[in-house]
């Protein structure tokens, strides 16, 4: 078995519905998602506006699904999707999209482009059009359990160090627990205080979890290259621990798309509903706020901001949450131009970060924040995802700009009253 | 042919062959859209889609301070040229009349100063609007002939019905019949091209609504 | 009407001046052709000057299948003393319903008219030309066509008074039993004047023969052959209740309000804005007023196939047909082949579906 | 006008006008301090207008219907003055009638023809 050109167009095929044709039929090449896009305003070329990136699916919709589009077909009008054409498209879909989805809440016909690009990355994955470095990553996914190749083993070492460390007992394949914990690579790897911090924190609220060994990957790479296949695969590693363990939540942690794909695709790729519930860890944390089960004690006197992650915020509904909790520590908080649900991606999401390709222009993008970031003048930005903050730091390196990019759930967890 | 004949045919057979090909096509292409249908959400929502999608068929109307700054000039102009066809197609008594005979309701009709003052405007407005394409390298790169087709069938019967209106160059019933022939020719063009959006757009601004703000995000 | 041959050297002044007129009289009758014309008053001393020169032509008038009410409006004009003025300064030869001869003897008349005045006399007709039948309509057992073709072949120039004779008219109209014709579709190497209107304005019949008369030229016509001093503007252009049309004030039916306030007819199916005749300044019975002034709107009647224009109470933004129903049977169709359409498409989705490879991570490359 | 003596002239006929606007005008200018009627080819009305210097000029035809009605601005319209052609044909006329006088009254016409 390989990838062919029939499979992406098949796979393109399965993906037209009723929202893509009315997207299709609605744009009207007013060009304003071009303005919505940091790939566009940092680069200025016409041919990563939004839009344009999915015309391969629009094609697609345009020779299959509409009565003129096939009539004109056979009589050899309208444009082909080709293998070619694909390969041309390949950098614009990956390499020039972080699925962020800030075109489509400015689109003013109402497209859901983000969507629809979603959408396109099944056909180019489907034909082999994906980038390399995002082939392994989810090589990498399926076979070893994390795109980053993270094993069990290195996870147990972090959780250890922890335990050593802070004297608390971190729980791993507790069956019943209320909250099963996931993970993101990046979390183990990079930012191994994170779960110390949740570690922490509900300890302090008196909150039952647990970690499950065979299902604590959060990051789901088949969403990000666009095959559901794969991706459906991963969710039901993580569907099956948590009927093992028979927990009745499962915990999404500061990791963007990993919410997109456990929180509102899982149950569709998978095909049927869930028998918990998913939280993101910023959901669960404000709702024990709001409960009083968090009483902090330190307050933050540095100027503060909020990095909003795009699949966290925007596409994934969790937007006053955060505010709610920043509040209950930081004295000085301002919110960046164009915050919450029309903020700006970082630049990395969507794959883009683990596509080496990209790297050059996941940095040249950067500018869009530092604008941000210059027009405010903040002592240090929190965030909610452990991929926005590594490339933020990336950013920031590049641009020499100092300062600290800070973890929403650990600095909570730092300033929380000692019990 | 006579220009009284050339008025006749376009007030009766003209106008009947534009509207089986408006009409049917615009059901068509609806209806082929609604039909593809769309595979049921199974994650918990959590927010309401329904509300939400209805909310942003009209918010959507509303540029954000910040979309509003970067794309003034397209943000503008659409309003302009959009608002001022709603008045010049729905306020003039005679088209009025025209809706009234069609729709057996009718409504105020403004001065037809003011028609021909908003004409003016919007015909200016659309001529700005294709420099604009031709120029920016964003609009230039995303058009094709259907936009320019578009455009073209719009603006022709806003001029066509200021000179007839103004009596230039021809006899009124040439001129009225040329611009009613304009616009069926808007008609018949309609169905096919992004003209479509005036129809679609509903459609398209509910499902943003909808996927949004069953994710608790109002789009 | 009466012949004397003898007078048709003289010139319009001689003969005014030996019938005693006075010239501040001929002044006057000046500024009230002037007026009638519809020539600006600085044309006065022009006109003056050209009729004190003007020769009095030949007239042979031919009445085709007419109705006799374009005739009925001419003798109905009211400006005496002009009209007969212009009258007897004009040789009317034949008119079969005004001239006392009849038969033969009228024919003999017209002949000798045509004879006498070779390539100078006036044709005017009234009435369109049957061309199905020639039965249809006769003169003396001769054929309107044979009449008109013989008669214009040594014509100056041929005034077609009212829309039969210019258009077609109402004989013309669906379903045109008797395949009647306009003038002009008949004789083409002739200057054709056309006087339309159903009936004409007479000071319009006489202007136009006045201006023939003073001036010995075809005035400056529209492209339907209209003299464009009466039918350069529409009626809606020069209607007192344009004021109206402009606001937005719309008489709804014949009685309401609207109706009684003197409001633009136009809802009420006014063909003023397609129509081009003097009526809204000339206006009738001597200036007393015009159609729209009762209260009624304009039927175009000064336009071709103004019978056959979609009604006349229709407004003209209106279509003449029923597109509601169009609309909803389209509509019906259309959502019937867009479900189809989508069918098939829905059909090809899963067709898709089933063909559809597991990706794995194998097949992420080619 | 004052200036440069150019006189106009306005056809009321000409004119779009509602009913009973025609009136209105003429209710308007009315009425100045000369008021005089000719008698040629039917009755003729011409009155200067409050506004001097504006004429306004009815023709009647011999059945009394108005067959023009002009607005003239001018020190006096033409149709008022004396005309050339008419003053010819007078001094004919009264030469030809005081030559059938002749005889008996010489000195009385000397007097006349002088002037």
């Amino acid at each position: 078995m390989s990838a062919s050109f029939d499979k992406g167009y098949n796979a393109l095929k399965e993906q037209v519905d009723a929202s893509v044709a009315a997207f299709f039929s609605s744009c009207v090449h007013c060009g304003m998602c071009s303005d919505a896009c940091l790939f566009f305003t940092e680069t200025g070329a016409p041919e990563r506006t939004p839009i344009n990136k999915t015309e391969p699916l629009r094609r697609v919709w345009q020779q299959e699904y509409t009565l003129l589009g096939r009539i004109g077909k056979i009589f050899g009008f309208g444009k082909k999707v080709t293998d070619e054409m694909l390969t041309e498209w390949e950098t614009l879909i990956y390499d020039s999209c972080t699925l962020c989805g800030r075109c489509s809440m400015i689109c003013p016909v109402g497209n859901d482009i983000a969507d629809m690009i979603r959408k396109t990355r099944e056909g180019m994955a489907a034909s082999g059009h994906a980038p390399p470095g995002l082939i392994g990553a989810t090589k990498r996914a399926v076979t070893i359990g994390s795109p980053m190749g993270v094993k069990l083993p290195a996870l147990q070492a972090q959780i250890a160090h922890v335990e050593k460390d802070t004297g608390m007992t971190i729980p791993v394949d507790v069956e019943g627990a209320d909250y099963m914990l996931l993970l993101s690579s990046m979390e183990i790897m990079n930012f191994p205080e994170f779960i110390e911090a949740v570690g922490k924190i509900f300890k302090h609220a008196n909150v039952s979890w647990t970690i499950a060994s065979e299902a604590f990957e959060a990051t789901n790479s088949g969403i990000q290259i666009g095959s559901s296949d794969i991706a459906a695969e991963l969710v039901q590693r993580i569907v099956d621990a948590a009927a093992k363990l028979k927990v009745k939540n499962v915990i999404s942690p500061e990791c963007g798309h990993a919410y997109m794909a456990i929180r509102w695709e899982g149950p569709n790729l998978i095909g049927k509903p869930y028998d918990f519930k998913v939280v993101h860890i910023l959901e669960l944390l404000d709702d024990l706020r709001q409960q009083g089960r968090l009483k902090v004690s330190g307050r933050v006197k540095d100027k503060l901001t909020y990095h909003d992650p795009c699949q966290i915020s925007r596409r994934g509904g969790v937007i006053d949450e955060p505010r709610n909790l920043i509040a209950m520590f930081a004295d000085n908080f301002v919110e960046m131009p164009d915050p919450g649900k029309m903020n700006w991606c970082c630049g990395a999401g969507g794959g883009v970060s683990s596509n080496e390709r990209a790297d050059e222009i996941r940095l040249q993008v950067f500018q869009r924040k530092k604008d941000q970031l210059d027009a405010i003048h903040v002592d240090g930005m929190i965030s909610a995802c452990s991929n926005c903050r590594i490339h933020l730091e990336d950013g920031l390196e590049e641009y020499h700009m100092e300062m600290p990019v800070l973890s929403l759930t650990e600095t909570l967890a730092e300033n929380l009253e000692d019990k | 042919m006579t220009e009284t004949e050339l008025l006749t045919w376009a007030r009766g057979p003209g106008f009947q062959i534009a509207t089986v090909i408006f009409v049917l096509g615009i059901a068509l292409r609806i209806a082929e859209i609604v039909m593809m249908g769309r595979r049921g959400n199974l994650a918990e929502p959590k927010g309401s889609a329904m509300s939400s999608g209805l909310r942003t068929v009209f918010s959507r109307t509303v540029p954000d301070a910040s979309t509003f700054k970067r794309s003034a000039f397209t943000v503008t102009a659409g309003y302009i040229f959009h608002i001022g066809l709603f008045v010049v197609i729905f306020l003039f008594a005679p088209h009025i009349l025209f809706f009234k005979d069609l729709l057996h309701i009718s409504w105020p009709a403004l001065p037809s100063t003011v028609i021909d003052a908003t004409s003016v405007v919007t015909i200016i407005t659309l001529i700005v609007i294709l420099v604009h394409r031709l120029k920016d390298p964003v609009k230039r790169f995303l058009s094709n002939f259907d936009d320019y087709l578009g455009w073209f069938v719009t603006i022709l019967p806003l001029v066509t019905g200021y000179i007839a209106f103004h009596r230039v160059g021809m006899s009124a019933p040439s001129l009225i019949a040329i611009h009613i022939l304009s616009v069926q020719l808007l008609m018949i063009v309609f169905p096919f091209t992004k003209l479509m959006h005036a129809f679609t757009i509903f459609l398209a601004r509910w499902y943003n609504g909808a996927i949004s703000g069953y994710r608790g995000v109002q789009s | 009407m009466t012949k004397d041959l003898s007078r048709k050297d003289t010139t319009l002044g001689d003969a005014l001046r030996s019938k005693g007129i006075s010239r501040r009289s001929f002044l006057k009758f000046c500024a009230a052709t002037a007026s009638m014309m519809a020539l600006p008053p600085s044309m006065i001393p022009t006109i003056a000057n050209a009729l004190e020169k003007a020769r009095r032509p030949s007239v042979i008038w031919l009445s085709f299948q007419e109705c006799t009410g374009c005739t009925e409006s001419l003798t109905r004009a009211h400006t005496a003393t002009v009209e007969s003025l212009i009258f007897d300064s004009i040789s009317l030869d034949y008119h079969h319903t005004l001239q006392a001869a009849a038969g033969h003897a009228a024919e003999a008349a017209r002949e000798a008219a045509m004879e006498e005045n070779k390539d100078k006399y006036l044709v005017v007709v009234d009435g369109s030309i049957p061309m199905d039948n020639p039965g249809y309509s006769t003169i003396a057992g001769i054929s309107n066509y044979d009449m008109l073709v013989d008669t214009a072949k040594h014509a100056a120039a041929i005034v077609t008074v009212g829309t039969c004779a210019a258009f077609g008219g109402i004989p013309h109209a669906k379903p045109n039993p008797t395949g009647a014709v306009a003038v002009s579709d008949i004789i083409k190497d002739k200057p054709i004047i056309n006087v339309s209107g159903c009936p004409p304005i007479p000071v319009v019949i006489t202007g136009v023969l006045t201006h023939f008369l003073t001036f010995g030229t075809i005035p400056d016509l529209d492209n339907l052959g209209r003299p464009k001093t009466f039918f350069g503007q529409s009626i809606h252009d020069r209607c007192y209740r344009r004021p109206f049309y402009d606001k937005g004030l719309f008489a709804e039916s014949f009685d309401d309000e609207g109706a009684r306030e003197g409001w633009c007819l136009y809802k009420l199916g006014c063909k003023g804005p397609t129509t081009y005749n003097a009526c809204a300044t000339t206006k009738w019975n001597g200036g007393v007023s015009f159609p729209i002034e009762s209260g009624h709107p304009c039927i175009g009647c000064s336009e071709p196939n103004f019978w056959d224009g979609g009604g006349f109470y229709k407004a003209i933004s209106i279509p003449t047909e029923n597109l509601t129903q169009t609309a909803i049977y389209s509509a019906a169709a259309g959502a019937a082949v867009g479900v189809a359409a989508g069918t098939l498409g829905r059909i090809k989705k899963s067709a898709a579906g089933k063909a559809h490879d597991k990706v794995t991570i194998d097949d992420l490359e080619k | 006008m004052l200036e440069t003596g150019e006189t106009r002239m306005i056809d009321l006929r000409s004119i779009p006008l509602a009913p009973g606007e025609e009136q209105t005008i003429i209710d308007t200018l009315c009425c100045g301090e000369v008021h005089a009627t000719l008698n040629a080819l039917g009755p003729s009305e011409i009155h200067e207008t409050r506004f001097t210097g504006v004429w306004l000029v009815t023709h009647y035809n011999e059945e009394n219907s108005v067959i023009g009605r002009f607005i003239e601005i001018t020190k006096i319209p033409d149709i008022l003055q004396s005309q050339q052609e008419d003053m010819a044909i007078a001094l004919q006329q009264l030469e030809s009638e005081l030559d059938e006088w002749g005889e008996s009254d010489k000195t009385e016409t000397q007097a006349e023809t002088n002037t």
